[in-house]
């Protein structure tokens, strides 16, 4: 099994007619993910590749079926597009979108919070999610991952998360899933609702969680661990050298005074019997020998 | 984006806060015109971005014009840890009565917007959160609700603002808030705000911080953009559209992703080296791209090797191979430079490169071994 | 007015708060015909209003009917922390997947409501907030506007309950908070808030405290009341309108007014003694009352001298002299009763006891005074 | 001077006709005060001893130009008294009625704040305010305060407030103004209302402050006092052998946990620089030491 999709995932993609959300779009398609639609207003009729385009989220899920979306936007329109594709009844929103101002992201998580309890947003600005040989939504490359499990990956940060996928993919590891969830300050979906989903899957054996500095998710995450977590999780953190106050590429990964400091998480995720490692390959080497340990 | 106290005076103005009459000065002379203008006694305040100008004689009080020339005169290119002063803001002299403390941030763990207000301003609230949580009144907003004026007055009756002060600020957090949000501000906080003798509530600081996502919605922040006066590298970084941050080692960093360039400075580090930068060149990497971070950290003296570090995922690796064999033939670049290429198309990239390795370009199959070799390289 | 666990679920139940099915027993064999309804396995629970049941041995699981005759009979009379167990709650037994917190209670400092969550229930919340505040959610609010399900909704994701738990959890809070204000609660907590395996969300255990200044619009609380099992004199104190508290000293105290009945056992402390209880007898002190105070302490075997501490402000004090010697008439007094009368009228109060003093009944002029004396005769 | 009140004030009573309210009404203006008006609905056109008596707070206030108002009201309908004074135009209300349900409280506390920031409420059940030979209003008896300063009282107990009164007065010290906050859980107005009005006030030269368990009222005042109080401040606080879990008669005055307690209180006073005394006699005889070196 994998979470959040699967084989059956019917994929909109709210964009697709621009550059990015056709490339990527077809890119998805390819690799086996059921891109059932497009949604571009004042564009519906027109199609992308045989794919039919949607005046609106309403009209593409009525056609379509679908239960998930890819928003491939501008950023000033990226939030609205998420909204709308909530009300359109798409109950998984993956949202690549990067450079959304912080107060859009923040209204538009509070009101799916508070108005669309069901659904899911997963970034904005994150690489997506891939559930390899089933599903892939997002700029990930399908190449790099490796189908039939049994480790999860959980990711803040985009390059990270390939990286991470490859060091198992090239020792013959495969994933269940491997979830980016963004770097930025608001992320619809977070370390504990991939762990929770990840805990609860019987296909996942072990997960592995990529973190980096900035804001408490990590420590957060660690104390759910330490509370419900039975699988074993190895962890990478990454900014143990970046100085203070200086915003390494997310507007998310910012250490502020003595908060959010890669020292701390690990600390912290030590403490909830996270193995931590100290490089991505280092992290990469140690799920392998557990996998190969089971 | 920090603002520098003025501008931050100035976006205040913009949604109706009070602050104290003043204006910009650049040279002693401009000074004494503002001073003139405003009406002393004036406050001279160097305008730098960095905390501690007071102590570090930073700000002066100046009851006529003689004081004016010798405080201004005496501020204008001083050396505020690291920052020299190259502008001034003159303003009128307030009488205070109380010093309070207010300020709206995003609060990232609950994904709210936060407000902080205390009666015991002046001081680094950090602080005061320390010593004296209490005095703080913390108030949660919902983002989709927003702050209205009931709710900010049941949050300075909580914060037992001197009650003259309390119908004034309640109202003023309103405009702070709205600041803070229409005007797409990180953080806008007023340390102090000010309770005048007269019962008169008005900013007497500004620090805003704007978030650049929302530039596209505000023309009217070009104008503070004008006024930066940035290190000159990341001035050129910024306009290439590279995400650039010198620190002090000696092994120039280029990477595609935050996260893996984050990632290439632990690695360097963890094998006995320092990164003399975090360089994030995002997910195109083609030969223009890559002339300009190449070119970049070839100006950095302390640079004594170059450490590429690309994992294809959209870019392809022999995409960005390409690139760089494009920069080399560009750019004289005078470091050695270690390339780690993996993901999307690696092999064929690492193929395109090999009649190209020297002793000046050479590549390497894993980030340790990539920065293990280039820190030794740099030794 | 706390409630038993019982009486809580029942009060749950009026607001629609899920409950498990079960129901009181005064009996063994009462207990067994409720087991038998609900159906096996059940939990027999006592019903005492003190903390720390389970590791008294006062809730067990059983499993048949012998089961359940055993546990009924050996929890019915047994004394948790000085509470003898009269009655049971006997409910069908709950499969746990995850235990949560949740209460609302009243924000003194801040004047508005205060609801706690917590995905980490069923340990003490105290202990959670000490160790680990950040697994406590703490939600403010506006006692104006309310609770309502958007918010809710916000807080359960903030508190990072299960998935499958948020939307059942964020309809239950709203319940639960109407339950504590329209239901007029001073607390009303649920610890643990427990989630099945099979997904559902359902109240494990139920503290509620009822505010008696609300007991006006609540004709439904006179049910809880007949089932209270009171210390008897504070049962008879309250028939008599009388505000006491038994405590373990041998001087007995009856004064005018919360805070000088406080002040008084402070002093009879000061000066060596113990104080064997806290009497208020209010603004009125007739002989009614006067009589009424001095019986209810006369009746307590360990106090071995009174004091009475009347500051007159409504209350003339030649009026509770009066009193004291009318009641002296009715009641026979075994202890020495040292009085200090102060306030208005004082003056006459004093002449009107002059004649009366005795061995048994002495005047003092301050309160210090007054506290030696009665301190000295009991001892 | 006085604070809050003084021999300008013109008050109505809420609750004239009732036994509390014509009792303590007429009192209050026997010892001198300026009660204009008696609101009772129905009954306007009516008077008691003279007093007019309206239908509403408004009718009352317009008719009167009254600006402070005395509720003594059943606890049923205290609440709604208290916000149809601030809807009429009164700007100080003391309440005095004991037993209003918290919630009433809580909600009438919040309403006044958000919808009239100009008015004061006092209590409820408080004793209420006296600036002996001006004004009145509640149920001190008249007797025990002396005119002329410069002691201004703040007290959390009823029957306390009274011995401070008295230890005062019988030692020829005299008030400028004493408060009665009362024990309430939600008081309208607090220590720190009255310490910065006594601060400010310039014929107050010392200020006497009785405390009592539960809360942290008196924590935060001493705060206040520690940065704002340039006046010797004397305190007492009441229940230091108070056992924790009992409601000591009034609802606020509860230790809960090793919250609330008179030891904690009287040491943060302390560390403010307060003189923290004993008893109420010594408190008395602290303040009498210190005005008269004065």
């Amino acid at each position: 099994m994998s979470i959040f999709v699967d084989e059956h995932t019917k994929v909109i993609v709210q964009g697709l007619t621009g550059g990015q959300g056709r490339f990527h779009g077809l890119r998805n398609r390819d690799y086996g993910t059921q891109v059932v639609g497009g949604v571009t207003p004042g564009k519906g009729g027109a199609d992308v590749e045989g794919i039919p385009v949607f005046n609106s989220v309403r009209e593409a899920v009525d056609a379509t079926g679908a239960s998930a979306s890819f928003v491939v936007v501008p950023p000033k329109f990226a939030a609205n597009a998420i909204i709308e594709a909530a009300e359109g009844g798409i109950t998984f929103i993956v949202c690549i979108t990067e450079g959304i101002p912080a107060r859009d992201e923040a209204v538009t998580y509070n009101r799916l919070v508070e108005e669309f309890p069901g659904v899911r947003l997963l970034g904005p600005n994150c690489p997506g999610i891939i559930s390899p040989g089933k599903c892939n939504i997002g700029i990930t490359s399908g190449d790099i991952a490796l189908a039939g499990g049994p480790v999860g990956i959980v990711s803040r940060s985009g390059t990270l998360t390939y990286q991470a996928l490859h060091e198992l993919s090239q020792q013959g590891v495969g994933q269940t899933t491997c979830v980016g969830i963004g770097g930025d300050p608001v992320p619809g979906t977070n370390f504990i609702d991939c762990l929770a989903a990840f805990q609860a899957d019987p296909e996942t054996k072990a997960v592995m969680m990529i973190g980096e500095i900035g804001g408490s998710e990590e420590e957060r995450a660690a104390e759910w661990i330490k509370l419900n977590m039975t699988k074993p999780v190895v962890a990478y953190v990454a900014g143990v050298t970046a100085p203070p106050g200086r915003k390494m590429g997310h507007a998310g990964a910012i250490i502020s005074g003595s908060k959010g400091t890669a020292q701390a998480k690990m600390e912290a995720l030590r403490d909830a019997g996270v193995h931590v490692c100290a490089n991505p390959t280092e992290a990469g080497a140690k799920m392998v020998d557990i996998v190969r340990a089971m | 984006m920090d603002l520098f106290e003025y501008q931050g005076k100035q976006y205040f103005a913009r949604y109706g806060i009070a602050v104290s009459p003043g204006d910009v000065a650049d040279t002693v002379e401009a000074a004494i015109a503002v001073a003139e203008r405003v009406g002393y006694p004036v406050v001279v305040k160097a305008q730098v971005k960095v905390g501690g100008r007071g102590k570090a004689g930073g700000v002066k009080l100046a009851n006529n014009v003689d004081e004016v020339r010798t405080h201004a005169g005496n501020i204008l290119g001083l050396d505020i840890k690291g920052h020299v002063v190259r502008r001034l803001w003159i303003e009128r002299s307030s009488d205070i009565a109380k010093e309070y403390y207010a300020s709206f941030t995003l609060d990232r763990p609950n994904k709210t917007h936060l407000g902080m207000l205390s009666a015991q301003g002046g001081v680094e609230i950090e602080i005061v959160a320390e010593e004296n949580p209490e005095a703080i009144a913390f108030l949660s907003i919902d983002p989709v609700r927003g702050l209205d004026l009931a709710t900010s007055r049941r949050w300075v009756a909580e914060a037992e603002l001197d009650e003259v002060a309390r119908e004034q600020t309640a109202e003023l957090l309103v405009k702070l808030y709205d600041c803070y949000t229409e005007g797409d501000c990180d953080l806008a906080e007023i340390n102090p705000l000010i309770l005048t003798p007269e019962g008169v509530v008005h900013a007497l600081d500004a620090k805003v911080t704007l978030d650049e996502n929302a530039s596209f919605r505000h023309p009217e922040w070009e104008a503070f953009r004008e006024d930066e006066f940035e290190d000159p590298r990341e001035k050129m970084a910024k306009a290439k559209g590279l995400n650039y941050i010198g620190l002090d080692g000696t092994v120039g960093i280029i990477a595609n992703g935050a996260g893996l360039a984050m990632s290439t400075l632990d690695v360097v580090n963890q094998v006995g080296g320092t990164a003399a930068n975090f360089l994030d060149i995002g997910g195109g990497a083609n030969a223009d791209v890559m002339a300009a971070a190449l070119e970049l950290i070839n100006a950095d003296p302390k640079v004594k090797s170059i450490f590429v570090n690309i994992f294809g995922g959209i870019t392809r690796v022999d995409e960005v191979a390409q690139g760089v064999l494009e920069a080399l033939e560009r750019v004289k670049i005078t470091s050695p430079i270690v390339l780690r290429l993996d993901g999307t198309n690696a092999e064929a990239g690492r193929a395109l490169l090999a009649p190209h390795v020297s002793a000046n370009l050479m590549t390497e199959p894993t980030m340790l071994d990539a920065a293990r070799r280039a820190v030794a390289l740099a030794k």
